[in-house]
């Protein structure tokens, strides 16, 4: 059990996929500029990161080597069509929602990465905690990327159309930039330098 | 029904994708053995990738070792054979014995005092820093201290004395790799054979105009004496207009040096009686 | 012809993979320490690319449109760009193991590359011809190309450059990125 | 078997099937319910731009829904596309009856920036195209009724020129529909 809780652990800081590996940055990007977006991301993505680490997980015995990359970026996409159609079809209103953040997840590095590094060395429970670890770790470096960048990209902060609060002078006119894309990298190279600052990462 | 004919056709191009990759396979050349067989002696290799035995990179040399085991006989990795057990658990896996060979040591040819003339703020390389007016002191072909050669010493031989601003070599540590001199903007270091008793500390090349003297106390004035008084152990290189040293130690050259500029080295064995009684006038 | 051109500098340029559209970043951040990999990632990207889009074009109009199966696009795209990946990785692993090593994990991660996957879609939303998706795919490669080139460049030199602690390495690659982007911005309205 | 070379092209082929057929059950089962929904998607919003509407029909030779309240037609809606600065952009255009004044818009889908460009699905852009003719579906600084957003002009000129090419493009093929 304890080798579940470590792995579970190790992907929320230690190897946070956005801010130690530097996985999966251009859905980060696209989507971190509001709060919804960041846990509507986040949750799609778990899904599809556990379940992608189980199927690769359970089969890695079998996958010949020569072709363990289209076989797993195959069972990756399959996922997240079917994520995608039984979302639309069945839950039209979540979907309508999160239905744009679902095909951003095929082109995401990290569950490819994590398929390849990590599910299909190792056994489905580890995996499974590896899956829930980097999924978390995603949501919690987006969600932190997704607040910074609305709060001083529109002034306002909301959470599922309750406004948290606003800064009286910035909701005027806001610093947009930080909605752009380039606004993301700043917020990211300095999350990274403070992280390093406090400790956190190690210095390069 | 369009449906099934979509699945089968489908299924043919993951079939063909599959082909694809399998002529690839066949077409492409073999991956060869001797990669194989080189990961694993790479595996005994200090992994500097110092280039010390003339390859790129500790890689290189293991597929070269691979391909011939010749290679590893004539000439052994400098590097590893300062470890001794790790030299002989790869002798073991080879099956073979190294010849040992002196390795080659690094010298550097400047003491460094000469008087600092600007104050210097600008990139902190000696590269970039050679670049302003040949660097911030007194004399032109003086070792700026930015420890561009530190940087790329694999075992770290190289230190910086602060307050003189010159480096210095640990022959302890050194491995005769050579990274040192490429890196040195002002070409004060030298690979000398490590059995070199002496060499001169200062590489300050006559302008003809003004005496080293006035540019730096240790400055080596071209006096010719360590020549005269050494009856042909001491060489003289013109262009350069400096002494050149030999494995012959020369006791009476260093004492007699006005500038006191010949320093010893750590192989310095004091020779016998008869090498003095020569002392030319 | 010069629809082509547009096209090519388009995709290049103003549109560019990774400063304007934002895809294929982790190549991007991974690879461009060194101008060596860089350059290497940004050839194997550009021949991935215009051979996925030669393939992906007929399989679209003549498979997955006549049978109404569009949504088999994902799939079946990314399965032919694995594949090619996979054939590149055995090309490279096999020629020229010292180059294998650097591109290490980037290599087979091209395979998730948003900026590949993303150039088949998009010769497919343009419902470019055969002929257009070949060029957009050769500016969008060379684009990735371009970019990384720079980028690369600049981190070498970031090497020296006395940045504070905290900041060396990805911190200021990220802003640099920032930069960059941000002068890509200037061909907005060239195209 | 696993040996052998043919193995791995046979396992990529088996995988490939799998996924194809699993997409296709999926694709079958959920089709008629996505499109179910979408109907209901652009029925909502037909109701919200023709409030008294109680049903509408839809002629897909002219792509044109015509919105009766009880038997009488009280106008017409179609969808047109604009570029965007982010991707396409899917409008639902309604036209009153006399197919000269609009009854309003509304925006399907858009991939704009969030905060800049997103901003043409607000009420304050979107109630400028309510009650004006045509002719006056232009920018306000060439003369027409419309103030693009601030900061996205790229965005709210591709809104305006998609509805206007479609409406001068309905009107073209002989109008009523």
């Amino acid at each position: 059990m304890s080798s579940f809780w470590k792995n579970l652990t190790k992907g929320i800081v230690k190897s946070n996929p956005t801010f130690i590996l530097m996985l999966g940055l251009c859905p980060t990007l696209a989507v971190s500029t509001s709060l919804d977006n960041a846990v509507g991301m986040t949750a799609a993505f778990v899904v599809v990161l556990v379940l992608s680490n189980i199927i690769v997980s359970a089969i890695r015995n079998y996958v010949p080597d020569r072709v363990r990359i289209p076989v797993f970026i195959v069972i990756i996409a399959t996922l997240v069509s079917v994520v995608d159609l039984m979302m639309q079809g069945f839950m039209p209103a979540l979907s309508k929602s999160l239905g744009i953040y679902i095909p951003l997840i095929v082109v995401n590095c990290i569950i490819l990465g994590r398929a390849e590094a990590f599910a299909r060395r190792n056994g489905i429970l580890d995996s499974i905690a590896d899956g829930l670890g980097i999924g978390i770790g995603f949501g919690v470096a987006i969600f932190l990327i997704s607040f910074i960048r609305e709060l001083l990209g529109t002034g306002k902060l909301e959470l599922f159309g309750f406004k948290l609060f606003s800064i009286p002078g910035l909701d005027q006119n806001p610093a947009a930039i930080f909605l752009f894309p380039m606004g993301a990298f700043l917020v990211i190279g300095l999350l990274l330098a403070l992280f390093r600052q406090l400790g956190v990462s190690k210095y390069e | 029904m369009s449906q099934a004919i979509a699945v089968v056709l489908l299924t043919v191009v993951g079939f063909a994708m599959g082909l694809a990759i399998f002529l690839a396979n066949r077409l492409l050349p073999k991956e060869d053995k001797t990669l194989e067989e080189a990961a694993r002696i790479k595996e005994f290799l200090p992994g500097a990738d110092c280039g010390a035995c003339g390859y790129p990179g500790c890689f290189a040399y293991a597929q070269a070792v691979a391909k011939d085991k010749q290679v590893f006989v004539k000439n052994p990795c400098p590097t590893l054979s300062q470890d001794k057990e790790g030299m002989k658990r790869l002798e073991e896996y080879l099956g073979l014995k190294a010849e040992t060979k002196v390795g080659k040591k690094a010298v550097v040819h400047c003491t460094g005092r000469s008087e600092v003339i600007a104050d210097y703020h600008g990139v902190t390389t000696c590269a970039a820093a050679v670049q302003v007016a040949s660097g911030y002191k007194e004399c032109p072909y003086a070792c700026l201290g930015f420890g561009d050669c530190v940087a790329v010493c694999p075992t770290g031989a190289i230190s910086i004395d602060p307050e003189r601003r010159v480096a210095f070599v640990d022959w302890e540590k050194c491995i005769g790799c050579g990274q040192c001199v490429a890196a040195c903007p002002q070409g004060l270091i030298e690979l000398v054979p490590g059995d070199t008793p002496q060499y001169l500390g200062c590489n300050y090349q006559s302008l003809r105009d003004v005496p080293g003297r006035k540019r730096c106390p240790d400055g080596c004035i071209h006096c010719h004496i360590c020549e005269k008084v050494s009856n042909g152990a001491v060489g003289w290189d013109e262009k350069k207009d400096l002494p050149v040293f030999t494995q012959t130690p020369v006791p009476t050259a260093i004492e007699k040096c006005p500038r006191k500029i010949i320093k010893k080295t750590v192989a310095y064995t004091e020779p016998e009686e008869e090498e003095t009684a020569a002392v030319g006038s | 012809m010069n629809r082509l051109i547009a096209i090519f500098f388009g995709m290049a340029l103003v549109n560019n993979m990774v400063l304007v559209k934002f895809l294929g970043l982790c190549p991007f951040f991974g690879v461009s320490k060194k101008t060596k990999s860089a350059v290497s990632m940004g050839i194997a990207v550009t021949l991935v690319m215009l051979v996925a889009s030669a393939v992906t074009w007929p399989i679209y109009y003549y498979l997955l449109v006549p049978y109404g199966v569009e949504v088999m696009k994902t799939v079946i795209f990314i399965l032919v760009i694995a594949s090619l990946v996979q054939i590149i990785e055995m090309a490279i692993k096999r020629t020229n193991l010292t180059l294998y090593n650097a591109l290490g994990i980037y290599l087979p991660l091209i395979t998730t590359n948003c900026a590949v996957l993303g150039i088949t879609f998009i010769n497919v939303d343009q419902s470019y011809t055969f002929w257009e998706a070949l060029v957009a795919a050769l500016g969008a490669g060379s684009g990735f190309l371009l970019v990384l080139l720079i980028m690369s460049g600049i981190r070498e030199r970031l090497e020296y450059a006395d940045t504070p602690r905290a900041f060396r390495g990805s911190p200021i690659a990220f802003i640099t990125a920032m930069l960059l982007g941000l002068a890509f911005l200037a061909f907005k309205g060239m195209i | 078997m696993r040996k052998s070379e043919a193995y791995p092209v046979l396992f990529l082929t088996f995988v490939v099937l799998v996924a194809v057929v699993v997409l296709t059950l999926t694709n079958s089962i959920t089709r008629d319910k996505i499109a179910l929904a979408k109907k209901q998607a652009v029925a909502e919003m037909l109701s919200a731009l023709f409030p008294n509407m109680d049903s509408f029909t839809y002629d897909d030779k002219t792509g044109t829904y015509t919105i009766l309240a009880d038997k009488t037609t009280i106008g017409y809606a179609f969808t047109a596309e604009g570029r965007g600065y982010g991707g396409p952009i899917d409008i639902l255009i309604g036209l009153k009856p006399d197919n000269k004044t609009l009854q309003g818009i509304r925006i399907i889908s858009q991939q704009e920036t969030p905060g800049l460009g997103a901003k043409i699905v607000e009420a304050s852009f979107l109630d400028q195209f309510s009650g004006i003719s045509v002719d006056q579906v232009k920018l306000a600084r060439n003369g027409g009724k419309i103030d693009a957003i601030t900061g996205a002009t790229i965005s709210s000129t591709a809104v305006v020129k998609g509805v206007r090419n479609a409406i001068e493009q309905r009107l073209g093929k002989g109008g009523t529909g």
